[in-house]
């Protein structure tokens, strides 16, 4: 029906991990309603273990995918791993997007980023992420 | 497929499509040859040409075929401006015009014209008097849409035109979005130049034309040849043209049982839609509006992951949202009538065509408030109450 | 019919009518939308794209679809123009041109531009060094036919581009008589910039193409939107579109056989001419010309009058005569290649295409020379001898 | 087949009074070839009669046709009927021409005031023709 893959459609129309965590570990807001999406990352740590990972989002189709593919992928993984994820890993899992619509992938990545961020700063962590300016998350 | 995107394109007729096909292939000949079989050729551009003059009540000789309503803006703008560039270089254009008016202007400041864009308030419109203000004595074009592709208002074009026509201003109007659609008399309104596109009312993709009144300096966009009486050269789309012309012809026919077959199912969608879902913000005019347009914002949400919930309903209308435009922008038209980010992103517009029955708004809205809801509750900005 | 004016349309091949068909009505969609009856709309734009650029040796992306040669020729020179004048003024042309690319440098001249028309030669040759010694420190463009439409000379591009690349000047060639006629190649042209129209191979009208080179520096003629790459504006002809692909494919494929079926028929033509009808002249050059192309003036006599004799035995074919041209006024090609009014006006333009079988040929080579002198015993200026 | 009249594309095939007059007593030739016509009349007098007409074109359809027309249009008539006959007149005995061809039909009148101007000199007599200069024949 649409440009998107199966996969992305899926996630899309039913996606994984909808929602808050209340008193999260990291919590991490991207985007802004001028660019069209905006993505808020929750994530609960265990031992070092994302052992719950939510989101709220509002954006396209692909913006919904990808935040729930990525939750997807950072659950039960360690926080260095999941500081490894890449919005390419994202796209691929999704089995691709169409060009105009990396950015999108790209956002989730910095939403991640975001949440492992403030999951450092609570914990009194120094924080080796370094977050990029909103700017180069948006392209357009 | 229940389309409720008829602003972009409408489906030519079958009385369209017929006329058109003996031209693929059996209609063969050159219209500007002294042979018969061009004159066969020529003649059917010329029952076209005066199908299209009759849709606007003007002369076939003040019809000029083009490729598209983009060329036929392009051609108003630029061939205006670079002919009178002599009289003054200033031209006014509102800030909701469709992208190749405003590109066409914004050309024309690089060939050093000066472009005023007045402003429109929140339903859309362009008030006269901020037309009248912004005339100096080097405006030598005025170019104001008849009714907005997106939020449907239409234009009090005849009422700017008396501002426009005291001071011996050219005058040209948008009707891409009217002509064939709602009543449209270059006289009544004044203009000097029109801009059509058969897409719009059922005819083939293509296809467009610029009206230009007997006696207006314009020159060329296509410069060369003596096709279109000199002012549009290249060999003619014949196929393009006769169906344009066919399409005008049902259209004069037609017009009111279309407008109230449209109008009648438009309305149900808007009371529908305000009395099932809260939070929605009705874009234009309620009264001065294209009977086929319903446009509306939608709190919280995104456009396009509504349209991606209706198309799994083979459902398909359109977004003001930048995700869905090529340029990644939200619509330029909403942020202008004062819309925030936000509900530009969050907005759909439906546009209603012949083709749309009873049963495809009763689907619409059966379906839409179950998705609004599930996305606002994936948005961050929700907070039920 | 027997059509010998292939130069101004050929008739669509069935292949063509057949992938245009299902554009006419069923495949419904808008191209720029996000839905898949759209995508595949989009598709079979881009494959057609993929055609027509392979036609002439190039990319994809590096071709942009008009609605005609006249269009991608104002496209063209005004783009250019427009998006270099900072660099420069100065336009460079020949005497020969198409009227569209001679109208469209003539428009520029009165927007500030200057334009040089370099000369040709009694054959239709442009001479290298005129173009070397036309350029100037001011200009940015040269655009030089790539084969005459009426005298069918094959300018030297290959070896002009090498004069003018050395100054880092924009190169365009106006291809409407050559792409699909002839192999085309813009590497071994060396042009940026190359006009095509899809009736002259075979495809339909009111479908032609631009090939703008990578990184060159052109503005639309056609501004807004976003089709075409954002360089060229309008909802597009997608059945013009369609038809030009697949007849860019069939005559990729067709070339060798095409040009050696036409160039057969057309030398009988010339042979049969020249020893049958004496005082004619041969216009021309007959080693660098157009396989399909045979120009004879006949003397004392006016060539409107014979193609009327001939259209009583259905032949069709095209003049230099006044009489025969929009304008009233003989062949600016043939003045400029020294032919006198008279023989101009009493000029034959044969173009032959695929359709064209050794019995035309017969025919003509019968009829002609009796029509010729029925004619020039009407004449105050014939004396026999 | 063509944009003529069936009684034009007569006149042209079978063009009537093709030819010279020795010794015409009216001689007339107008038009350039850089027009792409040229008409050259003869006329043969007795007692104020045209008892011969005849012309030589080179030049469209029309311009042979109005040619043949106009010659016998005036056989048989008085110098002063002849001076009589209008382009129009000549045009509609035609069936009409196209309109891009009226100016052939305004030639054809000239050439006949042309051999008539001729005919008055020859004769000694002062002309009442006044001739119309070339290029109001020719608007192109
Ligand atoms: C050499 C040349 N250039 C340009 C054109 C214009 O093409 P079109 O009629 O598609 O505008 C023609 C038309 O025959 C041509 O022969
Ligand atoms: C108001 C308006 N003007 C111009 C156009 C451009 O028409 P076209 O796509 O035929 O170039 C459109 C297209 O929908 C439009 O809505």
């Amino acid at each position: 029906m649409t440009q998107y893959s199966e996969k992305v459609m899926d996630h899309f129309m039913n996606p994984r991990n909808v929602g808050e965590i209340e008193n999260a570990d990291g919590e991490g807001t991207v985007g802004n309603p001028s660019c069209g999406d905006i993505m808020k990352m929750y994530i609960k740590v265990e031992k070092d273990v994302i052992v719950e990972a939510r989101f709220k989002t509002f954006g396209c189709g692909a913006a919904i995918a990808t935040s729930s593919m990525a939750t997807e992928m950072i659950k039960g993984r360690t926080i260095d791993e999941a500081m490894e994820l890449t919005n390419e890993a994202v796209t691929e899992a999704l089995g691709g997007l169409p060009k105009v619509k990396r950015h999108c992938s790209v956002l989730a990545e910095q939403a991640l980023q975001s949440a492992l961020d403030d999951y450092f700063k609570k914990k009194g962590l120094p924080s080796p992420i370094i977050l990029k300016p909103e700017e180069e998350v948006h392209d357009h | 497929m229940i389309n409720f995107d008829h602003a972009a394109a409408t489906q030519p007729l079958p009385e369209v499509v017929d006329v058109m096909k003996p031209f693929l292939y059996e209609q063969f000949g050159n219209p500007s040859s002294m042979y018969v079989e061009g004159q066969a050729v020529k003649e059917a551009i010329e029952a076209a040409r005066t199908n299209v003059a009759e849709l606007i009540h003007s002369n076939p000789n003040e019809i000029y075929f083009t490729a598209s309503g983009s060329e036929a803006n392009n051609f108003a703008l630029k061939g205006v401006a670079f002919a009178n560039q002599k009289k003054g270089n200033h031209i006014i254009i509102s800030a909701i015009e469709h992208f190749s008016v405003l590109q066409a202007a914004k050309s024309l400041t690089k060939l050093g014209f000066e472009v005023t864009h007045v402003p429109v308030d929140a339903q859309g419109f362009v008030n006269p008097d901020d037309v009248k203000k912004a005339i100096t004595d080097q405006t030598i074009l005025v170019s104001l849409m008849h009714a907005n592709h997106e939020i449907g208002t239409i234009e009090p074009i005849a009422e700017i035109a008396r501002v426009v026509k005291e001071r011996d201003i050219l005058f040209h109007t948008d009707a891409v979005q009217t002509a064939g659609t709602i009543p449209v008399d270059v006289d009544e309104l004044q203009v000097d130049l029109l801009s059509m596109a058969a897409q719009n009312f059922y005819g083939p993709k293509g296809a467009g034309a610029l009206y230009i009144r007997k006696g207006t300096r314009i020159n060329p966009l296509i410069d060369g040849g003596i096709q279109e009486n000199g002012r549009r050269a290249g060999t003619e789309n014949v196929m393009g043209i006769v169906g344009m012309g066919k399409a005008a012809e049902l259209a004069i026919q037609q017009l009111p049982e279309r407008i109230q077959h449209v109008q009648n199912l438009r309305d149900q969608l808007i009371i529908g839609i305000e009395a099932n879902i809260d939070e929605v913000f009705f874009h234009g005019s309620r009264e001065n509006r294209l009977p086929n347009n319903a446009n509306f914002g939608f709190r919280y949400i995104e456009g396009e992951s509504i349209l991606l919930f209706l198309g799994m309903d083979k459902i398909v209308a359109s977004s003001g949202s930048a995700c869905t435009s090529k340029a990644l922008k939200a619509s330029h038209v909403l942020l202008a009538i004062g819309a925030s980010h936000e509900i530009a992103n969050g907005t759909i517009l439906f546009t209603l065509g012949i083709d749309n029955e009873e049963g495809h708004i009763k689907l619409l809205l059966e379906k839409l408030p179950v998705y609004v809801q599930r996305l606002r509750e994936m948005s961050p900005l929700y907070e039920k109450k």
